[in-house]
């Protein structure tokens, strides 16, 4: 059984992506308890499945590494991995929260060997990948995994499989009667930092993305650009395997529109422009489009947009697009009206990346505690929600530095609370 | 009603988006539009149109009154509803146009030779007469808008697709002398004329 | 614990370390040649039982220095964590056994790298103290907050919420600035749930201006106290022990002591009147700083035209005026919220002047983002706010109004627009100090001369015009760095507040333009690294990166040459000089990255755990065999943040290492000392390659200026070289990221085959 | 099972002598088959479909509506209205939901209605037949009925714009409806999923005002057809039908085509799958034989 040593001086951070990692470290650091619920089996969450931040074209990992090193290091920090906040209950200074763990199947004593995936035969969609490759039925989730712990992917257990995996370990790491738990531990303050989830682009039926192969989305291509993804870095198209030059960028792709999300999601065209230089650094005759309704290069930003506004094959083009429909090669067609002057297009294109929007992970229903969020789900700040403090992209649409500032003040919200708590207690 | 005609519009200012808004169907959504274009782009016939939708909002709002009412572009709306469906800003478009067509065509603005708008006119006339449509005269009056000759060379034109109409037993002579119709067409004109009263106040009100 | 070093060495057969490798001889080296008293094996040495085992041996053995082959010095970081005693770790796992394929014929290079890399971990501990922290720390519950803005109250108000005490000292003689000035501020919440996505739907509006709220609070703190008309005329000190004199404007300076300080100097307005395209001169054309101040003069009446007092029916807002362009005189930056105020402002017409002001927002790229801005551009067109994609080429005088001459990118036409007034939206100008680095960037590929006259050409202007914030005595400048464009922001995407003056964190508009939500979370963020500096300082602890590390620079200050190398090259500015000009380290505000051990030229600067010797010593303790053996060793020094998780990912993923290399993890490539490259060429080596963070513009060193450093240095490493008879191409230094995988075993690869080319080194005894 | 009842709007196309008699004549059959029973709207009026805009103001068309929907309220009240026609099913069902929206715009056409001397309470479901099948019959219960599976048979099922949008059929995308494929295929047809031309436009209303522009539209929706090797179209649109079918020699002339395609209706395919013969199909109503459809109805 997981225990956890937590006192009404503890803070919950829930979510151990960018947002949750800084929020739990910052307030570790200082010397408060942390404990850190993250859903999935490692921590770093979106993050660590993107290849390069914008405007600086560098590797999250490199961040990931220090923070990961952060909380290998920190006592003041517990991390539960494959947990989840079920409950919520009491009042600022005085909750108690109820979390779910779901069994890892390994234990502590793992060394990440790999020798348990070897033996699997089992293999599922990778969802690191985004379901783009496969893996094991044991496996590490990603390379930079924290914890550096395998996982038995639960569809395996009861198969031979399972064992299999069991007798190949020289460790004891692998234990197939872990059951889920639920535990309780009281904390004074909360802080939500639950993230995002890329927007269904299913659901933008017009462009297809269901019905054609060569249509992707934007988490998607992060991966593809991945030296560590599916395609070892390559830009190519899923459906032949042939190199992606012509790329379009189909912006607000479910965002901005009353269809999907009536908000803008603030990132997807600084994403854009980065995964520009993704393709411009990949082929020398490289062609990209970008649809767009407004460049949104925030403050700074401008200048990251004039270097790609300046490049002599990448051209924007000022239109929703309409609908992409496919010519029998498998190439995506775009048309729409380009609205600066109307001229219509119907330009083909090798690959089209749908620069799918951010929406809230958590929806309002699967709140474990009332909480006030506006109409697009993100939560608001607001004196109702007591103890409870949102950082990051549960907040709003955020990029990671804006995500990481916000999560670095929630975390003092959270230290004014639980030491409010030691002052009356002494 | 040549005296809403006359009514000074101002480049860049809100007299003809306030026109807009209080005269035409679903006007008030017009301000709403954010230039994405993708209904411009999803129109069947857009390459039909000289302004598309998304350009003739804009010209309401930069006041292009002549422009716009006067333009045979939204007499290209085949109704498909395509705009509407991806509008990302919730604008009834085709009614819009539909709206801007019944408001050109009041005022007199209206292209006089457009067919569709022609056609609208035939086709609402033949169904007032006994509140249903009769296809044959529909067909008939549409083949003779522009006079007998024109009429006679239409009628051959389609002779071949007449037959093999009236073949399928899809299109009957019949239809020419009375045809289809309801009991109480004349209740039904009276409601019409009543709606057209209201709606006239309206518009008179407005202006 | 005594002084007496007692080793004890722990060596894991687990993982495959047993089958692939001889555990008995790596026993042997680590006490034959490692020196090491005692040494143990355990099958899992991360277990229980095998943590256990050392735990037993510091406790009841006394064991203070401990060698521990096993894992990456990354991996089971949990397991393996005795703060008490000194260790090193030889990585036989991800470094040797995982990164080389199995076989016989490699059996022989496979336990040669074990052996060396248990020796090397040997050398490291012997030569490494336990680190103990300063005696310089201090605890100082008092925050210095520098402006007295929404920023800055904000930071004070949540620091005080915390339990510190705060200072504000504000130039001018009231709290609030500019904001305070605003008419209403900007909503910064979306539509509240259950708001229906309709024509009519109510969307949230301009929000009363709540400054006056936030400056009552600070007046009602106990914690906090205001300075008005007041500046930091003096920061000496470090983190923990910062002084600063607040001076008033009538002359009077009181010194307070702080453990942190924030920085929330706020902005200034462009200076639009530089630009004469936009008619600023003309009464009818204002900024939208100048309506706010009209529209709050107004009160809810309507506002009037400055010619002629006439109430204002027209209005056009010129978007991104002297902004978003590189051409000269104008900002090439954005404000990022101009587009928000246009709208805001325009409500204020269409509420104070009536539904028939016409208001007309001349945008190219329209920015309202997230939630609440969405919400905000669907407001604004609510109430008729007309948005028109335009291109503005000028403003005009147009008798009493004014004209606005713009291209329509929708209508693709020309257009003169005449209105009653033109709002112009104008960008925000950080208000820093002057950037202690100006010079030195501008100063790249120049002549000594040239530099000269830059130099002094910049300090004149710079005496001028750019009046210091925080007169830090620092040897490195009196203010704090910049990233451009005058803004101190960080460079760190995943680290916003990373600073190169430790306990020293900017908030608001000075870091990059922002509105007041913005800002009042940034200085929340802020106020929580001042906390948390304070913190750290107390206990003697590093901060971020090397969060928790004791140790820091002893310096030996007989071999001392005073040639400064080391306050000049230091990325913190956290050596100053004493009188008598040695060098003087302010722990606190060091963050130990060892630059400052890298550019001594005379080896007098150490850690406690990192050192000349340490790294040194693993050096000498290779085994480099002879020539006849033709078994290269290639010296690889590599980036702990970046390069060398590079290589261990790169063994878990299962790509081959060279057997050849012999990998150390160093804190910085700044910390490089040359000797450990002439030391590796007089030991035989055949190849030295460093490899560290990307440097430059879009540099990624986590100190900022350690790879730069380092590669500057290395550039004149080949005379050296020239005078060894060694050919230069021996010693390379690259660029290697955290996913260079693939990568990073290549360029080790390559250096193999430059050794085969150039031949073995001929210094091999 | 409970024989279903609905009021019926069968629209003036639908009516004997006019183009889409034949839809009459196989829904009638289809309704017997599938035991569902139709209350024709006694003296129900035109809808003025997508075109009357151009002489009728809004209230004006939204009150033909309304009469049809008090009339129903009148005599058939309880049950849904279901239209076969597109044109006359969103003609109505906009209308009913206009006068939800705006309580003014209500009372407006209740005003014109008094008229007429009607009066609506609005209440009543407005729904299209196919919606009647997928929601209150099913796919399954389709299936099971079918007595000569119409095997051998491909068919590109095209859905066309006004069935489709703005309403469309619950759950069903507007850019990929999968229910016609999905009825095709209960009947023992090979329907053609990717057909990509399933929502394209024919022209509607102006296939007569603007005749090049349609037909140039009409080609491109039977030619991607005939590229997916479709046997014949099924479409549950009657001016769809009609478009698609009855210009093909015209646009063979204009485009140098050899187009043959037939286009049926979705109720003609269950009446011959439910066993019914050719002429209980109305399949003697087709221009373009659909001679596959004649075969299994003659077998």
């Amino acid at each position: 059984m997981t225990e956890v040593v937590a006192t009404n001086e503890t803070i919950l951070v829930v979510g151990g992506g960018i947002s949750g990692m800084t929020a739990a470290l910052e307030a570790a650091e200082t010397g408060k308890k942390v404990v850190l619920v993250e859903k999935r089996p490692y921590l770093g969450g979106r993050v660590s499945q993107l290849y390069k931040y914008f405007p600086k074209l560098c590797h999250p990992t490199c961040g990931q590494e220090i923070n990961q090193r952060r909380a290998k290091m920190n006592p003041n920090l517990t991390i539960l991995t494959m947990a989840e906040v079920t409950g919520l209950e009491g009042e600022p200074g005085n909750y108690t929260a109820t979390v779910k763990l779901s069994p890892r199947y390994v234990n502590d004593n793992c060394t990440a060997c790999g020798d348990c995936a070897k033996v699997v035969e089992a293999e599922f969609d990778n969802e690191y990948d985004y379901g783009m490759s496969k893996r094991k039925g044991a496996y590490l989730p990603h390379v930079m995994a924290h914890p550096m712990q395998y996982v038995l992917d639960p569809r395996i257990i009861g198969t031979d499989d399972a064992q299999k995996a069991k007798d190949a370990c020289k460790y004891g790491a692998i234990d197939l009667d872990m059951q889920e738990q639920e535990i309780n531990f009281p904390c004074g303050a909360v802080i939500w930092a639950t993230g995002w989830q890329p927007y269904d682009a299913a659901k933008i039926q017009p462009y297809g993305y269901d019905r054609f192969e060569n249509v992707v989305t934007n988490v998607e291509f992060e991966r593809m650009a991945d030296p560590k993804g599916p395609t070892g870095g390559k830009i190519v198209r899923p459906s032949d395997g042939k190199e992606a030059k012509n790329v379009a960028f189909i912006q607000c792709a479910g965002s901005r529109d009353r269809n999907h999300l009536l908000h803008c999601s603030r990132i997807c065209c600084m994403a854009s422009l980065k995964q520009t230089h993704y393709v411009v650094d990949a082929y020398d005759d490289a062609q990209v489009t970008i649809y767009y309704i407004d460049i949104r290069a925030i403050d700074r930003f401008e200048d990251f947009y004039q270097t790609v506004k300046a490049m002599e094959n990448v051209s924007f083009v000022k239109s929703k697009v309409a609908n992409i429909i496919s010519d029998k090669d498998g190439n995506p067609i775009c048309r729409g009206v380009d609205t600066e002057g109307y001229h219509r297009y119907e330009n083909p294109h090798d690959l089209v990346v749908l620069a799918t929007g951010m929406e809230p992970s958590v929806t309002k229903s699967d709140f474990p505690v009332d909480i006030v969020i506006n109409r697009e789900g993100f939560v608001e700040p607001d004196p109702a929600n007591g103890g409870v403090f949102a950082a990051g992209s549960a907040s709003d649409a955020l990029d990671v530095n804006r995500s990481v500032q916000h999560a670095t003040g929630a975390a003092l919200k959270a230290i004014q609370v639980v030491n409010r708590v030691a002052c009356v207690e002494g | 009603m040549s005296d809403m005609n006359t009514a000074m519009v101002e480049k860049y200012r809100n007299d003809f988006l306030k026109e807009v808004e209080a005269n035409v169907e679903e006007g008030q959504w017009v301000k709403m539009c954010m230039q994405c274009g993708v209904c411009s782009g999803s129109c069947p016939l857009g390459n039909a149109w000289a302004h598309p939708p998304q350009e003739i909002f804009m010209m309401i709002r930069a006041g292009k009154r002549d422009e716009v009412l006067k333009s045979d572009s939204m007499w290209m709306c085949t109704s498909c509803y395509n705009c509407i469906v991806r509008c990302p800003r919730e604008l009834p478009i085709t009614h819009i146009m539909h709206g801007l067509a019944t408001y050109s065509k009041r005022l007199g603005l209206a292209p006089k030779t457009q067919p569709t708008s022609q056609f609208s006119e035939i086709f609402w006339n033949n169904m007032m007469k006994r509140g249903r449509v009769n296809e044959l005269k529909l067909g008939l009056s549409l083949y003779f808008k522009d006079g007998f000759g024109q009429g006679i060379k239409n009628a051959l034109a389609n002779q071949k697709l007449g037959m093999s109409m009236m073949k399928a037993k899809r299109m009957s002579p019949a239809e020419f002398f009375g045809g289809h119709g309801i009991k109480d067409a004349s209740g039904l004109q009276k409601m019409i004329k009543k709606a057209e009263e209201i709606e006239l106040a309206k518009l008179k009100a407005n202006t | 614990m005594s002084d007496e070093k007692k080793f004890a060495a722990f060596i894991c057969t687990g993982c495959g370390i047993g089958d692939r490798l001889d555990a008995k001889q790596l026993e042997m080296t680590a006490t034959r040649d490692g020196k090491m008293q005692s040494c143990h094996s355990h099958e899992m040495l991360c277990s229980k039982e095998g943590v256990q085992l050392i735990r037993d041996q510091i406790d009841n053995e006394g064991a203070n220095h401990i060698m521990i082959a096993a894992c990456s010095r990354r991996a089971k970081v949990e397991a393996f964590n005795f703060t008490d005693v000194a260790m090193s770790r030889a990585n036989l796992r991800e470094g040797v056994i995982w990164s080389r394929p199995e076989g016989d014929e490699h059996q022989e290079t496979t336990q040669e790298m074990a052996d060396d890399y248990v020796r090397m971990a040997c050398a490291e501990v012997r030569f490494m103290e336990v680190p103990q922290p300063s005696e310089e720390q201090g605890c100082v519950e008092n925050i210095l907050i520098v402006g007295g803005g929404v920023s800055g109250m904000t930071a004070a108000l949540e620091a005080a919420a915390a339990g510190f005490n705060c200072h504000i000292v504000e130039k001018e003689g009231e709290l609030g600035g500019w904001a305070a000035k605003w008419h209403k501020r900007i909503p910064y919440r979306a539509a509240p749930e259950g708001t229906p996505n309709t024509l009519t739907a109510h969307l949230p509006d301009p929000v009363d201006n709540d400054v006056a709220d936030l400056i009552g609070q600070v007046e009602a703190s106990d914690k906090i106290s205001v300075h008005l008309n007041a500046r930091v005329t003096r920061t000496s000190g470090a983190p923990g022990r910062f002084a600063a004199d607040i001076t008033t404007e009538s002359g009077s300076t009181t010194t307070e002591n702080f453990g942190a300080i924030v920085q929330a100097s706020g902005w200034k307005p462009f200076d639009i009147d530089s630009l004469p395209e936009y008619g600023h001169q003309h009464p009818d054309v204002v900024t939208n700083v100048e309506l706010e101040q009209m529209a709050r003069e107004a009160g809810d009446g309507p506002i009037k035209r400055p010619s002629d007092g006439k109430e204002v029916k027209s209005v056009a807002f010129v978007q991104n005026a002297g902004q978003t362009s590189t051409k000269e005189g104008y900002l090439p930056y954005h404000s990022g919220i101009g587009d928000l105020i246009s709208i805001k402002q325009a409500m204020y017409f269409k509420a104070q002047n009536g539904d028939d002001c016409d208001t007309t927002i001349l945008y190219d790229n329209l920015r309202t983002p997230g939630a609440p801005g969405e919400d905000f551009y669907r407001a604004g067109q609510q109430k008729m706010v007309i948005f028109t994609k335009a291109s503005v080429d000028q403003v005009a005088a147009d008798g009493s109004g004014a004209k606005v001459k713009f291209k329509d990118k929708i209508l693709d036409e020309d257009v003169e627009l005449p209105v009653d007034l033109v709002v112009l939206d104008i960008g925000m100008v950080p208000n820093s100090g002057p950037d202690p680095y100006a010079a030195n960037e501008s100063l790249e590929g120049m002549s000594e001369e040239e530099q000269e006259a830059v130099k002094e050409e910049l300090e004149s202007e710079t005496a001028v015009t750019v009046e210091s914030i925080l007169n830090l005595d620092y040897r490195q400048g009196t203010d704090l760095p910049q990233l451009k464009w005058g803004f101190t922001d960080s460079h760190f995407i995943c680290f916003p507040y990373e600073t190169r003056r430790t306990g020293i964190y900017a908030a608001g508009p000075v870091r990059r333009p922002m509105d007041i939500k913005q800002a009042q979370d940034d200085a929340t963020g802020a106020a929580m690294k001042a906390v948390q500096a304070a913190v750290h300082a107390a206990h003697g602890e590093a901060v971020h990166p090397r969060v928790g590390d004791l140790s820091y620079p002893r310096f030996r200050k007989e071999g001392c040459t005073q040639c400064k190398r080391c306050t000049v090259e230091c990325p913190f500015g956290a050596i100053n000089e004493d009188e008598e000009r040695y060098p003087l380290f302010n722990e606190s505000r060091c963050r130990r990255c060892g630059t400052c051990m890298g550019a001594c030229p005379v080896r007098v600067i150490s850690f406690d755990n990192y050192s000349i010797d340490t790294v040194g010593q693993q050096i000498k303790n290779v085994d480099v065999p002879d020539e006849f053996e033709e078994k290269p060793r290639i010296l690889v020094l590599a980036c702990e943040n970046d390069a060398y998780p590079a290589l261990d990912q790169a063994a878990v993923s299962g790509q081959e290492i060279s057997p050849w290399a012999r990998v150390i993890p160093v804190r910085c490539l700044g910390s490089v000392s040359l000797s450990w490259v002439t030391d590796s060429m007089n030991n035989g080596f055949d190849g030295v390659i460093m490899m560290g963070c990307k440097r430059g513009d879009d540099y990624q060193c986590h100190f900022v200026r350690g790879s730069a450093m380092a590669a500057e240095r290395m550039a004149k490493v080949g005379d050296t070289l020239s005078t060894l008879n060694l050919e230069p191409e021996r010693v390379v230094v690259h660029e290697v990221a955290i996913t260079d995988i693939e990568r990073a075993p290549r360029l080790i690869k390559e250096m193999e085959d430059v050794v085969e080319r150039v031949g073995l080194s001929p210094f091999k005894f | 099972m409970a024989k279903r009842e609905y009021s019926y709007y069968p629209g003036c196309s639908s009516q004997d002598g006019a183009s889409s008699s034949n839809l009459k004549r196989s829904i009638d059959t289809m309704c017997e088959v599938l035991d569902v029973k139709l209350n024709e709207i006694p003296d129900w009026n035109c809808c003025s479909a997508s075109i009357g805009y151009g002489s009728g103001g809004v209230l004006p068309r939204m009150a033909l509506s309304a009469r049809n929907i008090a009339l129903s309220e009148q005599h058939n009240a309880g049950q849904d209205i279901v239209a076969t026609c597109a044109a006359c099913w969103l003609a109505t069902k906009e209308a009913a939901e206009r006068f939800k929206e705006d309580e003014n715009f209500f009372q407006e056409a209740n005003t014109a209605l008094a008229e007429a001397n009607l009066k609506m309470t609005n209440q009543t479901p407005i729904r299209h037949m196919c919606e009647v099948l997928i929601e209150d019959i099913g796919y399954e219960a389709l299936s099971e009925g079918v007595k000569k599976p119409l095997e051998g048979i491909k068919i590109a099922g095209y859905v066309g714009c006004q069935t489709n949008r703005p309403f469309g059929i619950a759950g069903e995308s507007f850019e990929n409806p999968m229910y016609l494929d999905k009825m095709v295929d209960s009947l023992g047809a090979e329907a053609i999923p990717t057909y990509e031309k399933k929502v394209q436009c024919c022209g509607g209303a102006l296939a007569f005002s603007e005749p090049e522009r349609s037909q140039e539209m009409i080609k491109g929706i039977i030619e991607a057809a005939y590229d997916n090797g479709a046997d014949m179209i099924a479409t549950p649109c009657p001016l769809c039908q009609a478009n698609v079918e009855i210009y093909q020699d015209q646009i063979n002339e204009r485009f140098g085509t050899k187009f043959e395609m037939p286009v049926v209706y979705y109720s003609q395919l269950i009446d011959v799958a439910y066993g019914r013969s050719a002429e209980d199909a109305a399949l003697d109503g087709q221009i373009i034989k659909a001679k596959k459809l004649d075969d299994i109805a003659a077998k």
